[in-house]
């Protein structure tokens, strides 16, 4: 058991799968000698060679497709995108055809890739380097989208999602990926896909959120207890197809909820815990659902990103609104 | 043949290529080059001739299937059978096919039923989960997006040390797409077992070749890859059989990838959706007829004494009786049902998902 | 005045815009000679030439580059993707370029393009002919995303979208192209953008739909009304950004809501719809929201498209749930 | 120089290419070919070697305040400055530039104040909002995108038939992204005014060249196109200078577009953000060093008595006072108001909008 980073823990999760399974396979641009440009792949060709640890040529989009026909073939393709903004050009293969394979060959190819992606701001890096358009991929069926909030949760989910049989899209929020060190043991335990994770357990507000947010939210959650308001904080982990009973439970037991994320608000993936909460738990809700989201913006540069992200006061502001309701 | 010699002639050359050009018999089926190897005995291409024709009776039929309701977009490959016979039978069973769907005649080659291939055209996704070759891709309708695909079916081949090859095929207008380019690029870098068959017919759809690209070759795009590029006789099978055989050969033996320029003709809409009258003339077409490749390899036959009118008789009624007992099968396809919808999106079902197919279940109950 | 079919009303928009603005140019595969595969620019190359009406090399992500530079030098480039399925290419234009140009160079340059796409299934055409991913693009800051529902609002809002100083996405439902006709005056009057279109006016419950989708819930309030019923059926018509205002002013008014797409439920638009509702309008809520979409599955092939399509059956009962609960 | 023959030399030959290559000036600064007009007198080179030393002078600056916290992640030109000074330095003031993060030297010599290039770097959105050039693209940062950027503003020159041309700047990793082949494709066909520029410094980040293509040239990727393609000497301003303005002069004139690789070597780190020593010798880079174009031509000058010490120390002396002066107007800046972020979304803020640019001010406001 080791104090590590969330982007050790990558690196420790990818030196298992490759260890207990040949067909684990890494590729993307400088994940080879370099060992990625975060270091989420260090060390990783040396132990398992150039054939298993490949640096691409400078395309993502033959990254995405390279990582369909491996997976086709029954390799387990962990392609690597150097930051969430160059992933645009995969769209086409996770759209078209990572997820649809197997509904279009009737289970005759299937495609059990992981694609991994740095997502989201707040590293003072350039532009193009800050996006969080999970919501774009969350929408696709057929696949998943995971993104842990802790290096132990990123060491079992990356597992979990490697082990999957479909596709699956692995953020990986560049703001946690040295702010916070946690144990992790390598003992090669997978953790649940597309179930939410209850980090706080309260009665009066239900904070839901995933990926960096989680640390402002419970930050959030803190301040609201020195007013003794209790909540519960519902890290999603899993987007798609994400975990509704766990929301349901939580919104039926608190009446109040706020939805937190990095991304821009409309047409967000909080939106869509909104519609599954008016839908399905409308009668239970003591107080409007409040998002506090990035802005309908572009991500502003380094100078202003902090303006943008969601912070530790919106949101426990937020929760008081809803708490104060009514 | 042009010679373009960049723009300054003055300065030192420090690179030089070549486009090569393979073909065997003329227009009127005369034999302009020594033939390969597994040409000599005009038998041997029988069975070439037999799938060709073949592939033409199921175009047909489809045809009129579709303009009586009971199949969908159809896309016939009328006048370029010899690129997709050709290519098909350059393969071996372990091969893996890319195709278009211009290939229907390819998986036929490759033993997927006539009626599976109707099923596909008819809109029922039991037409792509077929039983002949269970690694071959299905069709890929997003052109250009296959080569990837491809590049990585050939790593795990090469990284499995195993001596299988991906044939990748595309259009000349899929030459347009950037995938193309990245997925060549890579394959030559690596020097991955594929060969990537560009079915050259000079139309995408009513973009003529001459609109879609200013290079005098589409073979000479390998150069950017740095992998060899060929064109062939598309009109001539052996031409096509020997240039891919070649290159699967080379790409088997880890010699890496190539790519191929089969130049044929689309003498048929672009499907029945297209009326090709609306961007070209019939006299273009027509002139073109004058060098389709099934009555080509025929005169061929024909004059080494191989062929006779009987066998052509012959030929023709079993094409057809093949084809029609596929298409009773095809119609007695029971239909599926409307959840089935469901049923392969993921290896389980989540339990949201449970709950939607439940509820286009429960719609249907109530009428 | 003529009546005209959706199709017919494109082209009619494209010819009015080409004729009074210069800038306007067209550029698409097949846009030409051919005018088009479903013969929206049928006619145009011959009146405006090929200077003006391009047929492009097939490259998706070419054409939406191009869009972008073009639109840079004060062009107004309508690009035509052939289907939407064929769009993922282009997204990294959407997000990374128009969609920033202007925050990028803060005003110095604009990017005043449409890209024109045939949208949804419906028409028995082949895989990937049918997508509805709309929300992925309303997901994207300093976008336009416009659906028109009639022949009319298609020239009337093509028109607006040619003439906005931003990027618009402009979707075109292949279903309506020929199946309804309507009467169109070409008096180059635009309609308005980000606005809703009432279609109409009711008491008992709110249905909020755009594109194809609004014929089935016009016909969803025709049952309604036989019960007595009566129903407000909102064209959103304008997905990004949206109509806030005209939907909070019915749902009070109603206190019911039913959301119709067609696009897959998780991540559709309609939960965007229903997380406005749960912030801005719980209190008029007198029921849950519903949402009737198509499911979260691969479009099927046109064997069983019917049965993902929401059908005026699915709209209807959804509403009477909403009408009489509680 | 290798022949790359294709795979069966005994076929008829259709299309032969070359790629040739430019260069005038020796790594010792000596001449191996006679001097284009525009170089023949020494002074004309003075201009370029004074924007080189003020692009090394800025970088080391940059690199400076990184280091400090006081600039954000930077990218240096460290041995590539001749690649982006003879080229900049052969466009017109009506011409289009693409820079990459590689070119803050073209946006120098194209009036682009330092402190606005510093300002980009710091993350402010107002270091793309430049004075200079008004119609020159932002840095694009996206790699490969900007080409079909390009293709459209080159379009729009054409249309209107302005003699203006479009110069796309773009590294060797660059080659591999599809778009690169989509807009050259375009471009050739239509015979657009643009110009695309690689400059090969032989890295991306930390992928050497051989295991980015298997290309023996990059110029070679223009054939894939049929645009003419050419290599320089990316060391010797004298050839890149050269080679683009022959380039930029057959796009105005209206004979289309050319690929330039240009062949340098990035001495320096990726970016303030990589440590090169990870992935690539001292040595390697130390055998480079002979090659910088700076001391290349400074030899030149000085042998043919057209540079002095007393030039040299005086011109060290007004780069770097031109520098410190840009750099305490960028420190001069002030702040941008955090709801400025939504000034510039669309022409008119939305309704919808507006609330949430309040509600950044109302947050502001409460604490
Ligand atoms: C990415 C993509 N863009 C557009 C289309 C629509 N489309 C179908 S076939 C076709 C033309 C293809 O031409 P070519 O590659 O020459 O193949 P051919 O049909 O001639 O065999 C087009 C544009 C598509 N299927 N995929
Ligand atoms: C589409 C895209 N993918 C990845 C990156 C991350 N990245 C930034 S620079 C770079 C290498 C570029 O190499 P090259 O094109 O040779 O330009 P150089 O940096 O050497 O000037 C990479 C991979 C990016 N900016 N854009
Ligand atoms: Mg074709
Ligand atoms: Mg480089």
């Amino acid at each position: 058991m080791a104090e590590l980073t969330l982007v050790e823990a990558v690196n420790l999760a990818l030196a298992r799968a490759m260890t207990d399974d040949p067909n684990v396979v890494v590729l993307g641009e400088d994940v080879g000698v370099n060992g990625g440009v975060f270091r989420a792949t260090v060390g990783l060709q040396d132990r398992f060679g150039p054939g298993r640890v490949i640096d691409t040529p400078l395309a993502e989009a033959l990254i995405g497709g390279m990582c369909v026909g491996m997976a086709a073939q029954g390799l387990k393709p962990v392609g690597e995108i150097q930051f969430m903004g160059f992933m645009y050009p995969c769209i086409d293969h996770l759209v078209n055809h990572a997820s649809r394979l197997r509904t279009r060959t009737q289970g005759r190819i299937t495609c059990p890739m992981v694609l991994r992606m740095p997502t989201g701001a707040g590293i003072r890096a350039p532009e193009h380097h800050s996006d969080s358009t999970e919501a774009m991929l969350a929408h696709i069926p057929g696949l998943r989208v995971v993104i842990p909030s802790s290096p132990a949760r990123a060491y079992g989910l990356l597992l979990a999602a490697i082990r999957d049989p479909d596709p699956v899209v692995f953020l990986e929020p560049t703001r946690l990926y040295r702010s916070i060190k946690e144990d992790v043991t390598d003992d090669g335990q997978a953790l649940p896909l597309d179930t939410a994770f209850i980090l706080r357990q309260g009665r009066d507000v239900t904070l839901i959120t995933w990926g960096a947010a989680v640390r402002e939210t419970l930050a959030a959650a803190d301040d609201l207890a020195k007013d003794g308001l209790t909540a519960d904080v519902i890290d999603l982990a899993t987007l798609k197809p994400y975990d509704e009973d766990a929301i349901l439970a939580s919104v039926r037991k608190t009446g109040r909820c706020v939805i937190v994320h990095e991304a821009a608000r409309t047409g967000g993936f909080g939106a869509e815990i909104a519609a599954c909460i008016a839908e399905r738990g409308l009668m239970s809700l003591l107080a409007p659902i409040e998002r506090v989201t990035g802005y309908d913006t572009v991500v502003p540069l380094p100078k202003l990103e902090q303006h943008y992200i969601p912070s530790t006061d919106r949101i426990t502001s937020a929760a008081r609104r809803a708490c104060t309701y009514g | 043949m042009p010679l373009d010699r960049g723009n300054d002639t003055a300065l030192p050359v420090i690179a030089q290529f070549e486009i090569r050009r393979r073909a065997y018999l003329s227009a009127t089926g005369e034999l302009t080059t020594p033939l390969p190897p597994f040409a000599v005995a005009p038998t041997a291409l029988i069975p070439l001739y037999r799938a060709m024709t073949l592939l033409r009776t199921l175009d047909a039929k489809a045809v009129a299937l579709q303009r009586t309701g009971r199949l969908g977009t159809y896309g016939v490959a009328l006048g370029q059978e010899a690129v997709v016979i050709g290519t098909a039978s350059a393969m071996e069973d372990r091969d893996v096919l890319f195709p278009t769907y211009r290939e229907n005649g390819a998986l036929l080659w490759r033993g997927v039923p006539v009626e599976t291939i109707l099923a596909y055209w008819s809109g029922d996704e039991r037409g792509s989960a077929v039983t002949g070759h269970r690694e071959d891709f299905p069709i890929c309708i997003t052109i250009g997006s296959q080569a990837s695909h491809a590049a990585g079916v050939a790593y795990a081949f090469k990284l499995r040390q195993q001596a299988r090859v991906a044939l990748c095929c595309m259009g000349d207008g899929a030459t347009s797409k950037g995938d193309i380019y990245e997925a060549m690029n890579m394959a030559a870098l690596h020097k991955l077992p594929v060969v990537f068959l560009i079915d050259n017919n000079q139309w995408a759809i009513s973009v003529p070749l001459k609109r879609q690209t200013a290079t005098a070759t589409l073979a000479q795009k390998a150069i950017a890859s740095g992998m060899p590029g060929e064109q062939v006789d598309g009109n001539d099978i052996i031409a096509v059989h020997a240039g891919i055989s070649d290159a699967i050969a080379r790409a088997r033996a880890g010699d890496g990838p190539t790519l191929i320029e089969a130049v044929t003709y689309r003498l048929g809409d672009h499907t029945t959706a297209d009326d090709a009258r609306r961007y070209r003339s019939d006299d273009d077409v027509k002139a073109h007829w004058q060098q389709e490749p099934i009555a080509r390899l025929k005169r061929y036959l024909v004059a080494q004494g191989a062929w006779t009118k009987a066998d052509e008789e012959a030929l023709i009624a079993t094409c057809q009786r093949q084809i029609d007992e596929g298409v009773e099968r095809y119609f007695a396809l029971p239909a599926r049902p409307p959840a089935s919808m469901f049923d392969h999106l993921y290896e389980q079902l989540p339990p949201s998902l449970q709950r939607q197919k439940d509820e286009l279940e429960r719609g249907l109950a109530n009428g």
